[in-house]
């Protein structure tokens, strides 16, 4: 009996550590998977998707830290060599689904929801019944600011090509600077799912750092002068027009681009369903329950795929930096455009807007309107810096569906 | 530049790996970069034409039925203003307010609550909206 | 660069509509989508499936006009030749629901839900727990007028054989009759997949406009003094029968017709859920967050299937002519048997509660009180039209279970 | 009639395709049509009759213990009224009355309105349900 | 057409009873169905549980009553046969999901979940949302009554091994005396599928009758005076203690016993939701939405497997037996640990919350609060024993892990 | 005694059949069931060390700030009476009390009741929530 006891002992995870070549590897994960609970539940990082992919970083890792002879993981709730055998088209198990269901762990069949690309839609479907383009119908040269807010993507492509990451990893980590983390999980499944945890985290993390890393960005690109434009007041939208915008939205931008169909497509339809007035059973279920669900699913199953060594690379310090200059130099396209825009206009239009075309919806054009109120106190931009701020929703999607055009396979 | 490009397309196809992953020179790089950032533009900017024209009509058509309610638009901006506050997923646990003023929804929070007899702090209001 | 640009622009939709030479079906397509939210957004043709049924159209649409040199669709949200590989025994992805998970689009994998026939189900479980049989148990005769109603059903059944189509065609035409989405919807998939869409749409769209249909029919049909008749009122039902209706029906039915149990079982399920008064829980999901979800899923998905070619056919227009004589059967049908009561029961049931067995609930009672009033202001019939309304659910849930019976695989 | 009955099945099935697609000459169109029409009125009227049955042993067992509340049946019967109406899909946006008589419910939001000073066609009412 | 008609009827479920070999057992099966519908309607022993289960047998088994010539069900909603396939390692379909997602009925369908085990650990997740683990907290000594209160389930093991039950099958017998439902049956589907149905009906069935089955234990085991002891208030616990809770549990339970991870997993991350403050969407969805749709699915699910014969025969009376056995000897074993702490405390502790730690929650500690008023009406237990009972819940996750361990494939 | 168990689990393996059942003898019947509750009992036996532990440091912690917080502590220990009832499945038809103190929660539906002049049994109250 005592054998057997020994036996259970030599199974278990502890002894794992010992003996599993990966085991210390996941003992730190572990750590990292408590640092991102702090930021989450403390720190108040999107505690939404953050404490979720803490829980799945730490399920993941806890759970594969024993290891059998043959290096299987019996225990495990997420195998990443099951996902490598699907996307390998030398395996047996190559794109067989069933196999994953059949064999993987729990997080292994959640996952699915994320390999299949329908997770971050349907949270796009959510964000769409939740968002009012009112502010960007109403003031449509908002749209540029969207678009100018997307240089960081761009940039940090660039740069991330430029040390060494392939196109795929490069369009990844770029898309970081779109502050759209559906956006970003999509676009990183289909070109660079090995850097799918830490390009989240990333993206989630700056999306709740904006009111650290904007303003002294905007204090340094604009005058005082500048910041104190007050803006006219918008004209009022109709509901008429609300409802058309959905639709000739969808219209236009998929049959631009068509890769953007599931973003755009899901992003639009969700919003049609707020404005038509009759379907707000449908519009409560996708931004509520529905969305809910998936954000719980999500979260976890995102979280698991830092399992083990991947995370440990010196890469993610890089993928780190480079979200950050993506952040940083998508404020600084957005706010030398809305510079631009204010000479442009004879200074009606305060360049502070720009930077909220980074999305981050509605964080970014909070700090639009607190940095213009400082500048002027009766300085009212909150509504005017939403255009943008949805815009940029737009922007990086259409980014996303040229980078996956572009790299995927 | 164009017959150039066209053979570095040709020569980028070629590192390609088995598995779809490329890695691009720096001329590539730049190209894409640019080419992606402008297609941005290209997107949002035809989405900006085809709204201002869509806008045009509607203001067009809603200008015969409307004198008097263009005075009325000023005021009724403040409401806007709380309804394009999307609730972001970390503001789960506040009151949605649906469309509906804020300073009406305060009011409605303070009757209830004064009419309860319960401190406003103690209350949960899950969502306030306005029956249109 | 312009090169590229050039390229990227060949590769849009917009250059679709000429390089694909279905790129006009798509074209107008997209305008019948607009029509169908037209409908379903101004109009409320049922909008909660309507608007999914038209964005799923829209999206089905815009995404597939861009089409590979070799034919292929690469960032179409649905994919036909996907379902036809899935449904052709020859094709090596024959009932490969993996191959679609791993290949398809968005949409696709939406769609595996309608293709397994769950969701129609899921959303008879939510009328289910929404219904209140009550009425029909303290006057089981209203049965007798809920099968009358169904004659719509095999009329245009009949019909369609003889203007060409085949048995299963024919069968998944006449279902319209039955004035039941998710029953149309469930035959229709399982006899003739390839006509769901008009099918569905003809289904909800006659349904809106019961209130439309049926008076003309109803005032031809019967005379000022049959339409005068009061009612006596309903004997009051225990909660135990409320309760036992759905078990006693389910274990009957089922019997009977072994190929209704997936429609009738989940209808009297979400009944039970609702009567027992031990599961509000359940009762609640199942006719809120779940029906909604699904209602989302299915409209999105039924749409979907109007991408191209199939819905530009001249069938198209002989399946809604098909479909307006099936109500219009149907009512007549509730109506002749509604007479013959009148007759039987010496002028004590009032003919006009028989049109309202076309089920459409409850807009087919509504109207029976209407007309009922109209003859005779102190006439209150809708109690006792809901009996005959709730009956032709499970008088068309049954139709298509012989239907299914009979020409299903 | 069975016996030519049975030799047109028989050639039917022949004319059966390879995906189970069938067509039907008139003959069997007719009679497929009548059948299903049977069969759907035979069903109901099993049921019909099983129902009565039901409902006169639940009629019987009820009769014993009630006597008065056979007086206050009839007043009862505008409640089932309402019951009776579930919310339509496409009537999401009004309030649901579970169990509740609409005169009931139309005097709790005339109440409440009230009691908060605010116009009834303002406020939302998601649900008003009796406990019973 | 008599002739059709006549075939109909002979391919009726009625029909079936004669024809079907196994017919008189789905009849016998219906009866057992009524029967669990009236212990769920009017016992109310757990309905959200009961109710589905009753509904699942009786839809799988007035499907199945009609059988062809060639043995297959074509209108069953759940194929046993399929599964058994799905089992066998030498069947083509061994492990093959596609293949019952293309032929089975909306039974099979939903039972994948149950098979893949995400069901029970969805439902874990939201009694972690639900559960407060505070008095668990501030007296961590509870967690022994929790451990002793799984005796019944290696007891009954142990029997059901001598009365000829395998290994498997006993584990899963065992495990009913968890007192928790999501547990059992994901223990029974990973080591013994087949007895699925009568171990989900005795385990939900005795977890509602524990106010009648531990109370004369509680009183044979425990002196009047050891019931009368008054227990000293359990001090506050801090909002970050409750928040440290789930993830110190999760890594040092997972590390010891990796098996575990599943059910320990969900339970702690729906627990951590409910706790961190900045999640309550998602604690809110998992416990509500979420739940629900779960539990009716799993409900159904399972009650489908008592399709036919499994169920009626002598080992389900056995199952039944070994059931309340293991019900009440973790009670006992919980009761006599009580006395020793007791004991050794000095009279402090009263030994009555030792039977609250089989689970069964909050019933168990409800009982708890009763006995010990009782016999002291000023005693009030009820916080005391929700330590143990929570605790509980954690015990027979672990005892679930060991066995699954030891007997799972 | 560990040579013999060895054996043991050697035969035992043995035994082990196709598809992974395995019958057990008396013996190692015996030993897997006292080896399962003896793992149960280690198990949360070292989780008991560590809650302990994480509780001294917890309570070192709050015992600097906190000295009038600790004369309140038994007066708030009634709340936690009511927020330690998670609501049981079966349980669904009843309000929902979040972390509301049941005293608090009946006055509220009282005080609901007497306002809008309804007899409390005919009101629904889904959930109280205190706001912290
Ligand atoms: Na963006
Ligand atoms: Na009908
Ligand atoms: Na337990």
């Amino acid at each position: 009996m005592l054998d057997s006891l020994w036996q259970l002992v030599s199974e278990s995870g502890f002894a794992g550590f010992f003996s599993n070549p990966d085991g210390w590897r996941n003992l730190v994960m572990i750590a990292v998977a408590c640092v991102l609970l702090y930021l989450g539940i403390k720190k108040q990082y999107e505690p939404l998707l953050m404490v979720g992919i803490a829980v799945g970083c730490l399920l993941a890792n806890v759970s594969s830290v024993f290891m059998t002879a043959d290096g299987s993981l019996p225990d495990a709730l997420y195998h990443q060599s099951l996902w490598d055998d699907f996307l390998n088209s030398a395996s047996p198990y190559y794109h067989d689904y069933g196999h994953i269901l059949a064999t993987g762990g729990l997080i292994d069949i959640l996952y699915i929801g994320v390999k299949a690309g329908i997770y971050p839609c349907l949270i796009f479907m959510g964000i769409g019944a939740m968002t009012d383009f009112g502010p960007l119908i109403s003031n449509p040269k908002s749209l540029l600011l969207g678009a100018a807010a997307q240089f960081g993507v761009f940039f940090a492509f660039f740069g991330a090509n430029l040390l060494g990451f392939d196109a795929q990893q490069s369009a990844s980590i770029g898309i970081i600077g779109g502050a759209d983390g559906p956006t970003a999980i999509l676009t990183t499944t289909k070109l660079a799912p090995e850097l799918l945890g830490p390009i989240a985290v990333a993206a989630y993390s700056y999306m709740a750092l904006i009111p650290m890393i904007q303003p002294p960005i905007m204090k340094a690109l604009t005058t005082e002068k500048e910041r104190s434009v007050k803006m006219e007041q918008l004209r009022e939208v109709s509901k008429t027009e609300k409802i058309l915008f959905p639709i000739v939205v969808t219209i236009f931008v998929v049959l631009l681009l068509p890769s953007t169909a599931p973003l755009i497509g899901c992003l639009m339809f969700g919003n049609l369903l707020k404005e038509t007035g009759v379907t707000e059973r449908l519009s409560d279920v996708a931004q509520n329950a529905l969305m809910n669900i998936v954000t719980l699913f999500l979260g976890i199953s995102v979280g698991a795929t830092m399992v083990g060594s991947r995370f440990l690379q010196f890469d993610t310090i890089k993928i780190v930096v480079l979200g950050l200059i993506a952040f940083a130099f998508s404020t600084i396209g957005g706010l030398l455009v809305g510079k631009l825009m204010y000479k442009l206009s004879g200074g009606k239009i305060n360049p502070l807007i720009g930077s909220a075309g980074v999305s981050a919806v509605p964080m970014a054009a909070r700090v639009s309107q607190r940095e213009g109120q400082k500048a002027n106190p009766s300085n009212f931009l909150l509504m005017h810096a939403m255009g943008p701020n949805v815009a940029g929703v737009i922007g990086s999607a259409i980014a996303a569906g040229f980078l996956i055009k572009m790299f995927g396979g | 530049m164009s017959f150039a490009l066209a053979e570095e397309v040709v020569s980028e196809v070629a590192e390609q790996a088995a598995d779809g992953r490329m890695k691009l020179d720096v001329g590539n790089n730049l190209l894409y970069a640019i080419l992606g950032y402008l297609v941005v533009f290209i997107g949002l900017a035809v989405l900006m034409l085809v709204i201002i024209i869509v806008g045009r009509i509607m203001v067009a058509k809603m200008k015969k039925p409307a004198a008097a309610p263009e005075a009325a638009a000023p005021a009724a901006v403040p409401a806007p203003a709380a309804k394009a506050l999307p609730a972001a997923p970390g503001a789960a646990g506040e009151v949605k307010i649906y469309d509906t003023d804020p300073r009406d929804a305060a009011m409605i929070m303070a009757i209830v609550a004064d009419k309860l007899q319960k401190p406003l702090n103690e209350l949960r209001f899950v969502s306030i909206k306005e029956v249109k």
